[in-house]
């Protein structure tokens, strides 16, 4: 049972928040937070004391395996978590003190399903994790149930998101029927035999998956969620869940599919090309950073798509560094967007007017993120994007390369827009802008792992690349 | 009958649940379509099931259904909360985010 | 065997009636109703199918539940905004272009897949087959399930609470 | 045995001194500032310098030639380009003139420019030395490459110097005008040493030379490259039609239009046909050209010089005229003849313009008119001007006589008849001209300026000090030095012809020398006697007076090719930079603002259009499916 | 010293100065020029040292350091110095150690730009050295990037009016102002290094994936298909940044706006950094691309130098006068690669440096000015030179160089490239050449005219103006000396350049 341990944690953790909030959880809004970061915190510790199981070796009839991607992406989803949980901390609404437990159970179930669909290897398995997954985000999304815009949002996810579920698992089916299994490693045999109808089901799962993604055009929810939900929740939405709506793809799409992988490349591409442009150029006249930001990350999803569309063990480990550095830089930069508002109590470009002057290591921290994104040197995102083009220029889609790289400039206008705020213009208030403890020390996680994989991006290579050959 | 129909049956229905989720204004209706989509992959399921003489399939079916009302539980909680807070059921009026 | 095709063609035409007109009519209400036929227009296409269980779940859980709730939340919202729920429709055409040609390009997939034209010959109890493979293989996403049902009612129960 | 001093060491010394005074006074800014030490040290070492161009000259017998080269420009193997010296007859005689006229102008100008704020005069000694530097090496130069710098440099000096006084517009302009004409004439000589280069391999002289003798330069494209070069030296040596600089550039002080623009820098384009007279002579058309262009020169600048009422403008087109002289002579054929009046010139114009410059300095004006009776006040100035004007009206025993002569037997001898009749008019009028000047400035009636005297108001030399008188001993000295020169070539010339390459005919001495008495005459009959109007003889010749006084508009055609550059042609260009294609890329970046503006619009916040996303996007991966592979 | 790793230390001291003046010169701002000139001094007077110590006969890359970064890519910090980017490197030296005290009086914030300044100056130093294509790009990346800023907030805004057909577009970019200026020039130079990126990886993968060093693609033998788009790629790319017609135009607004040191630095190196690139990564890797291309860059060159002059000629802001004679100069670089023979390719690299000195010293010159009249409309002011001679024979000497005279570093290069080109395939490229000279010559002596000669002005803003002053004479006084040693005695340059420019021409085939 070692192979479900951290999933069992996971559950452990949810039940100890349920039963700490029903005894006492609107007396300690602060403890409930402090369990599940502490909890957290040591999961993702023993996440790192784990190895994978042996190949071959799978719980529940191969169902659930525990091989080296799922443990990374296991890693990622509980850090992910916990600058999240770490984050929210910092919220100030009344909501968030009072219904702690119901914020921070969602989150948790949420993550379960997460670590649960990063070992499914099984359709079924596989939907209902997706589900878990899912499902809380909707909540979470409208948690300031107060609020228009958030209950708005949530309505618009959870209607989106439940099209996009009905499109999947209509997928599966075909999928299913045609592998006459649920066991996922059925499905590269009938790929190879060339089934339209298993072609479909495919198609039909990507859309689906698309949605999770927030490739274009499913993402459009994507921008309105972002805006209206609370900001720690989202810098956690805009990672996590795409981190797993992409292994979902690892496992369905590559993991062992052999030449047959060459059928996705077309689709891939191409959703890597649109989502690029049409992210990028939504966010340009973007005015609200978090928005913006949300656009931007469709974008991101486009490059990531690009190292999908080279369907190779580096096109693929290229994309699970561009996870970790995505991470890190978009969390850090609606972190940021955070303690802005926090601060100054907009989200507005001109909340930013001056920032390098008023608080220079915030200033510089978001500088830092914004040039991640953007692909500069010696931050993490230039190594994520250069490693998802040469992953692609190495199957010879240059075409994409420079596409991508031609719109990396339509995305550093953007972000130097916000840079401009920051350091060109004079700042209208004086004084530095008080940045909540939790808030800070996740912002400064953020940063350090934004700079350390900048500067010594080799080690981190080095692992991405060989968890990725084991798919192939 | 062959399995072809039955197909053929799911895609028929998917397709109009769609367009209920298209062109409903209320959000219960747009909710029906969903349904509509959702049972259509149940029928998918279970003509799969039976035709391939697996049981798999079946059960699958059993999950989406499970699944599917926990879904529409969420829904219609939702609907509740925003007819509460907007005194409005028309989809089309919630658009105070958008760009 | 011969009564099998008149079967699924009754059934069909229930179905696709009743689809339509859920998403067709004007009273809301009466939306939901020709749901619930619908649902159990499905439900006899799993008899047809061999699936006494999933027909009997799809009645219970589905036509009985899911319609259920829905007609409930209904008059609650009803209730709330003080007048009778209208049901009206955007975009009919545009509509109408996208969801044919969703269902155009299925089609077309499904057309050239060469299909089973016969089905196997039972071998044993369906329902106990279920059973058997949901508290043996398939429990771990039964334990999932179970969890998700837990997530959700604390998550509808947030959601439709009045106060706070 | 070479000695240790042999003419190419003594050259390189007579070079370097001018560069080592340049450089102590570019970079030892007291000194430069301190004004007349500045000018001190300038002319000490010009001195030195005018020493070792004599001892080169003595140490060089026709035949020798002496050669120091350096590397300068490195290659792969062999070197593109090399300076150096070359010494040998034609070099250190040049430098020899060079070397005279620059020392004496240098020692003139410290009593010319005595009121110069000591800054100013700081600066002119070191453009002084930059100048003597930078012709030196041209005159010395072993090849094209060295040539073509020292070329560009006494352009430079010419420039500076022009806008000596940097803050009257006039000298402004005219500063930049003479620089931009003799350019375009460079962008003719820098074509011409690259395709030159190309067509033989090398940039050095003796090569050339020794290829031109054995025959091994292909003759097809010559004639190209040859007249590059020599565009070259139409704007050098103020040649039709890039001559209009010349007559501007007296803005500058006198005493750097008696060297640069009388004496040497303009008779750098002579030099250089002289240099390279054998490769000319492979291209007969070029030197077709270059004789009539020459003779049409002369003319045209004698007939210019006719209505011209600045004293130095009538000496700067005069110098054109004798510019255009040798230009003929080169053309005929004999560019030994053209290049032994470029020497004589180079002495008795200089003389003139030094004489003017006193005449200038002592009565503040440069206008003739506003002079008159000067040969009472100063007798020496008059003297010595006269030395000079005899000199260029080509009478016996002076300077300008024998050269002349040569020249017109040259064209006679080696040319079609037409040139000839044109340089014969020209002598005519020269004499006129000149004289012209004589009677109108020294005789007569004392003029307002000549009475009421005053140290160049006109030219900024500082308070009057009572009537015109002669000049101090400072710049006395040189213009006798010069005058004695001047007699003493035209009287060692009429003892002891030179040899030439041809056979001087008899009658052309009767011919010059009348020609040259008649202008005179006319002169004296017009100016002096008054016996005929000077009104009625302009009328006589009407259009041609009328044309002359507009300078045959041809600055006014430059002028307007100036403006269609300016505005005609880069206004447009800067526009459609600004507007068309910065415009077009401000189109593209606007289009992208905009792009993203129309595509926020798909976001339209309702539920369903997002599910139409969703719909679209399966129709989009059902497409991209089936693209082929 | 031959152990010590001298080019690492020429290429991060400036980024070593810049971390020490963010975090010990916080409000002292002599310490902050202090520690500025310090750090570039160290890198001017080794650059001077590997510029002397370089082995010439021996020729090839020397000062090798090698450090592996990414091993399972191939990446590795690997760099070198031959000939010609030595001579790169010691121009970088000169102008930024001349810049730093070009821009001694910039006051408001000053602890901030001249850590960025330093950071750029470590990009550029970078590009220069680096001999693996990945690191060379990491560094491009650094040298364009804390432009922005420095543009964006220690620059100046002009005035364009928007006409023409498309005016709207000019309204709605903003034309004219700094952030314009700024945000044009940032995305200009991404947009040609997403060109260069494709490049790159393209040489990359088509070498068998294992190694971005630019020795080892050297011994590669590239498809002439690929070398033909990729050769492209890098033109496009390389060229933006040296300001290649008609993707030229960031250049006269970026190097408007942009504060006096970064002018310099801007126009002084990193265009030169394009011309590299293309000369380095394009002629040097891509022999089959280089002939099958090298028409076109030849005629864009030349259009370049003409247009480019004529633009100048029609500018009447004294910037904007300097910002077009750099896209004509740098017309000259590109002619001289183009010519692919020994002079033409010595001319160009010579013309990087001398173009590179006298823009540089234009541009601290016009700052000079600026900061002292306040006025860059060159039709306002007149006579100068009287108030300022310092500057005025500065000017006139940088003006000299411009226009290609003699005895300054830009005849040298002018004339070198010009034989280049007589002896090129289209020969017919010299006339362009010499005509652009012949234009130059006319616009920058009708300023020289117009500013600094002619009676006093009469405005009263512009009596009793002060010349140069302290720290601005050194820079002058560094700039000036450059550029006449080089003229005089080209020698000390093409010597080493040509040991590096001939194996490139024997790798094109077109020398032995």
């Amino acid at each position: 049972m070692s192979a479900l341990g951290l999933e069992l944690g996971v559950a452990a953790l949810f039940v100890v928040v349920l039963v700490g909030g029903l005894l006492r959880g609107r007396n300690a809004p602060h403890a409930i937070g402090g369990i599940a970061i502490a909890g957290l915190t040591v999961l993702l510790g023993a996440a790192f004391l784990m190895s994978p199981a042996p190949a071959g070796e799978g719980a529940f009839g191969g169902m659930f395996v525990q091989d080296d991607l799922a443990l990374f992406a296991k890693r990622l989803f509980l850090a992910a978590t916990l600058i999240g949980v770490l984050a929210s901390l910092a919220l100030r609404q009344a909501a968030f003190s009072r219904r702690a437990v119901e914020y921070h159970l969602a989150l948790l179930g949420s993550l379960l399903g997460m670590l649960v669909l990063a070992s499914a290897r099984d359709l079924i398995l596989l939907f209902v994790a997706f589900e878990l997954m899912s499902i809380p985000l909707y909540f979470l999304t409208g948690f300031l149930k107060r609020e228009p815009e958030a209950v708005e949002a949530a309505l618009k996810f959870f209607l989106v998101g439940t099209v996009s579920s009905a499109v999947l698992v209509y997928g599966l089916s075909f999928v299913y029927g045609i592998a006459r299994t649920t066991d996922m490693s059925a499905i590269p045999g009938a790929l190879a035999e060339g089934h339209p109808v298993m072609l479909l089901g495919m198609i039909l799962t990507l859309a689906g998956l698309g949605f999770k993604i927030a490739a274009f055009p499913f993402h459009m929810w994507v921008p309105d969620a972002y805006e209206a939900a609370s900001t720690p929740f989202v810098a956690w939405l805009s990672v996590a869940p795409k981190a797993a709506g992409f292994l979902v793809i690892f496992r369905l799409y590559l993991e062992g599919v052999g030449d047959a992988v060459l059928l996705w490349v077309p689709m891939m591409a191409g959703l890597a090309v649109v989502t690029i442009v049409a992210g990028n150029l939504m966010a340009i006249p973007q005015q609200n950073v978090k928005r913006m930001l949300a656009y931007s990350g469709v974008a991101h999803i486009g490059y990531m798509l690009v190292g999908l569309a080279a369907v190779s063990a580096a096109g693929v480990g290229m994309m699970l560094f561009y996870l970790v550095a995505y991470l890190f830089g978009n969390m850090g930069a609606f972190l940021v967007v955070e303690a802005v508002a926090q601060a100054e109590g907009s989200e507005h470009m001109s909340a930013y007017r001056g920032l390098a002057q008023r608080s220079p290591l915030l200033a510089l921290a978001m500088l830092l993120f914004l040039l991640s994104l953007g692909g500069i040197p010696f931050v993490a995102g230039f190594w994520a994007k250069l490693y998802v083009f040469l992953a692609a220029a190495e199957q010879g889609l240059y075409w994409l390369v420079l596409v991508g790289a031609l719109l990396t400039v339509v995305a550093l206008f953007y972000y130097l827009l916000v840079a401009k705020r920051m350091y060109i213009d004079a700042p209208v208030r004086p004084g530095p802008i008080a940045v909540a403890r939790p808030l800070g020390l996740s912002i400064l996680i953020c940063t350090l792992g934004v700079v350390v994989m900048g500067v010594w991006p080799g080690p981190w290579v080095d692992a991405v690349l060989r968890i990725a050959a084991t798919l192939f | 009958m062959p399995l072809q129909a039955y197909l053929i049956l799911a895609a028929v229905l998917f397709a109009i649940g769609l367009f209920g989720v298209f062109t409903r204004r209320n959000t219960v209706g747009i909710l029906l379509g969903i349904e509509l989509m959702l049972n259509a992959v149940n029928i998918n399921l279970v003509a799969f099931a039976r035709f391939n003489g697996d049981a798999a399939g079946f059960i699958f079916t059993v999950f989406t259904i499970c699944i599917t009302v926990a879904e529409v539980a969420v829904g219609l909680a939702l609907v509740i909360l925003i007819f509460r807070i907007r005194r409005t059921a028309t989809a089309d009026h919630l658009d105070l985010l958008r760009g | 065997m011969s009564l099998e095709p008149l079967a699924f063609g009754g059934l069909s035409v229930v179905l696709v009636g009743s689809a339509l007109a859920v998403v067709l009519v004007k009273n809301l209400f009466h939306a939901v109703l020709f749901l619930a036929l619908a649902l159990t227009g499905t439900a006899g296409v799993f008899l047809l199918l061999d699936a006494e269980f999933l027909a009997a779940v799809q009645l219970l859980l589905y036509a009985g539940g899911v319609v259920t709730i829905v007609v409930f939340a209904i008059v609650v919202t009803e209730r709330l905004v003080g007048d009778r729920l209208g049901q009206t429709s955007r975009f009919i055409g545009s509509g109408m272009a996208v969801a044919g040609a969703v269902l155009v390009g299925l089609l077309l997939f499904i057309r050239q897949e060469p299909l089973a034209e016969v089905r196997p010959p039972l071998d044993g109890d369906v329902t106990r087959a279920i059973g058997d493979a949901l508290l043996t293989r398939y429990v771990l996403p039964f334990e999932v399930l179970a969890l998700l049902f837990l997530v959700t009612l604390l998550g509808a129960l947030y959601f439709a609470r009045p106060e706070d | 045995m070479t000695p240790v001093l042999d003419a190419g060491a003594l050259a390189l010394l007579a070079l370097l001194l001018p560069a080592a005074a340049f450089v102590l006074l570019a970079v030892a800014a007291p000194v430069r500032r301190a004004g007349r030490v500045a000018g001190y040290v300038s002319i000490l070492f010009a001195l030195g310098a005018l020493g070792a161009a004599l001892g080169a000259w003595r140490a060089t017998g026709p035949a020798d030639l002496s050669l120091r080269l350096w590397e300068w420009l490195p290659a792969d193997g062999w070197p593109v380009a090399m300076v150096g010296v070359l010494a040998d007859a034609d070099s250190t005689v040049m430098l020899v003139l060079v070397a005279l006229v620059s020392f004496l102008v240098q020692v003139y100008s410290l009593g010319y420019l005595a009121d110069e704020p000591p800054g100013g005069l700081g600066r002119y000694y070191t453009y002084q030395s930059l100048f003597a530097f930078s012709m030196m090496g041209l005159v010395l130069a072993p090849n094209f490459v060295q040539l073509f710098m020292c070329w560009e440099l006494v352009g430079l000096c010419s420039y500076l110097l022009i806008g000596y006084w940097y803050q009257r517009p006039e000298a402004a302009r005219a500063a930049v005008k003479a620089f931009w004409t003799t350019k375009a004439g460079d962008v003719g000589l820098l074509i011409g040493i690259v395709l030159l280069w190309r067509h033989t391999g090398t940039f050095d002289f003796l090569e050339l030379l020794q290829m031109a003798d054995g025959g091994e330069i292909v003759r097809d494209g010559l004639g190209v490259i040859t007249f590059c070069l020599y565009l070259g030296a139409v704007g050098k040596s103020a040649q039709f039609p890039l001559h209009v600089w010349l007559p501007d550039a007296m803005e500058g002080p006198t005493p750097v239009s008696a060297l640069i623009h009388a004496a040497t820098m303009v008779t750098a384009g002579v030099y250089l046909l002289v240099r390279t007279a054998w490769l000319f002579s492979l291209t007969p058309d070029v030197l077709a050209l270059v004789g009539w262009v020459g003779a049409f020169t002369a003319l045209l600048a004698a007939v210019l010089a006719c209505v011209q009422s600045d004293i130095k403008r009538v000496l700067a087109y005069s110098t054109v005229s004798q510019l255009g002289y040798m230009m003929a002579a080169i053309g005929a054929g004999f560019a030994a003849v053209g290049f032994l009046h470029l020497l004589t010139h180079g002495i008795f114009k200089a003389l003139l313009f030094l004489g003017a410059g006193a005449v200038i300095h002592a009565v503040g004006t440069n206008d003739i008119f506003a002079m008159g009776g000067l040969a009472r006040r100063m007798p020496q100035t008059f003297i010595v001007f006269l030395v000079g004007t005899l000199s260029l009206a080509g009478i016996p025993l002076f300077a300008g006589f024998f050269s002349k002569e040569a020249i017109l037997g040259a064209v006679w001898v080696g040319g079609p008849l037409l040139p000839f009749v044109m340089l014969v008019a020209a002598a005519f009028l020269t004499a006129f001209y000149m004289f012209r000047v004589v009677f109108v400035a020294f005789f007569g009636a004392p003029g307002a300026a000549a009475a009421v005297g005053g140290h160049g108001t006109g030219a900024g030399h500082g308070p009057g000090a009572g009537p015109a008188h002669d000049a101090p001993a400072v710049m006395g000295g040189p213009l006798w030095v010069l005058a004695l020169a001047a007699l003493a070539i035209g009287i060692g010339f009429a003892v002891a012809h030179p040899a030439l390459e041809f056979e001087l005919l008899g009658w052309i001495t009767p011919l010059a020398v009348a020609v040259a008495v008649g202008g005179i005459a006319l002169a004296w009959l017009t100016y002096q006697r008054r016996a005929i109007d000077a009104e009625a003889l302009a009328r006589a010749f009407g259009p041609v007076h009328r044309a002359a006084l507009a300078r045959f508009w041809l600055d006014d055609l430059f002028i307007a090719f100036y403006r269609l550059l300016v505005l005609a042609v880069s206004r447009p260009v800067g526009w459609i930079d600004r507007y068309i294609v910065d415009g077009i890329l401000n189109v593209l970046s606007a289009w992208t603002l905009s792009a993203g503006d129309h595509l926020r619009r798909i976001q339209s916040g309702q539920a369903q259009d997002y599910v139409y996303g969703v719909a679209l996007g399966i129709l989009l991966l059902l497409v991209w499916s089936q693209w082929p592979r | 010293m031959r152990g010590l790793p001298v080019l690492s230390i020429i290429t991060w001291a400036p980024f070593m100065g810049a971390v020490l003046i963010m975090f010990c010169a916080r409000h002292r701002p002599l310490l902050v020029r202090g520690l500025a000139v310090a750090s570039t001094g160290i890198s001017l007077v080794l650059s001077l040292w590997i510029y002397v110590a370089y082995d010439r006969d021996l020729a090839g890359f020397q000062f090798y350091e090698e450090l592996a970064l990414v091993p399972r890519l191939g990446i590795s910090y690997q760099i070198g110095v031959d000939g010609m980017s030595l001579l790169m490197v010691l121009l970088t030296g000169i102008i930024i150690f001349a810049g730093s005290f070009a821009s001694w009086t910039v006051k408001e914030r000053s602890q901030e730009f001249y850590a960025l300044l330093l950071v750029l100056v470590t990009g550029v130093f970078g590009v220069f050295v680096s001999l693996d294509l990945f690191v060379f790009f990491l560094f491009y990346e650094i040298a364009v990037l804390p432009m922005y800023l420095l543009i964006g907030i220690w620059g100046s805004s002009g005035e364009v009016r928007p006409q023409g057909l498309f005016g709207w577009a000019f309204r709605r970019t903003g034309v004219g102002s700094k952030e314009y200026a700024a945000m044009k020039l940032t995305l200009y130079l991404l947009f040609g290094s997403a060109f260069i990126l494709v490049g790159i990886l393209a040489l990359y993968v088509a070498n068998g994936s294992t190694s971005f060093s630019f020795l080892d693609m050297e011994l590669a033998e590239f498809d002439p298909r690929l070398q033909s788009w990729v050769f492209l790629a890098f033109y496009i790319g390389f060229g933006i940044l040296a300001g290649i017609w008609p993707l030229h135009t960031w250049s006269p607004d970026g190097h408007a706006s942009a504060p006096t040191a970064v002018s310099m630095l801007h126009a002084g190196v990193l265009m030169k950094l394009g011309a590299y690139g293309v000369v380095r990564l394009g002629l040097g890797l891509l022999d089959e691309g280089t002939h099958q291309w090298v028409w076109l860059v030849g005629t864009i060159a030349c259009i370049n130098i003409v247009y480019g002059a004529l633009s100048a000629m029609a500018q009447t802001d004294l910037k904007y006068v300097i910002a077009y004679s750099s896209v004509s100069h740098m017309g000259v670089v590109m002619l001289g690669a183009a010519t692919l023979t020994e002079n033409g390719l010595n001319g160009s690299v010579f013309q990087m440096f001398a173009h590179g000195i006298m823009t540089g010293l234009f541009f601290a010159l016009v700052g000079l000015v600026y900061e002292k009249a306040h006025s860059r409309e060159i039709f306002k002011m007149s006579g100068f030179g009287a108030m300022m001679p310092g500057i005025a024979t500065a000017f006139t000497i940088g003006s000299l160089s411009s226009l290609g005279l003699p005895a300054t570093a830009g005849f040298v290069a002018e004339f070198l490239t010009f034989l280049g080109a007589w002896q090129s395939v289209h020969s017919w490229w010299l006339f362009p050449g010499v005509l652009g000279a012949f234009l130059t010559s006319i616009y920058v002596l009708r300023v020289a005219k117009q500013i600094f000669w002619g009676p006093p002005s009469l405005d009263p803003h512009f009596q009793a103006l002060p010349d140069a002053r302290g720290p601005e004479w050194v820079a002058l006084i560094i700039l000036v000396f450059t550029l006449v040693l080089f003229g005089v005695a080209p020698g000390i340059a093409i010597g080493p350049v040509d040991t590096a420019t001939v194996p490139i021409l024997i790798r094109l085939g077109v020398a032995q």
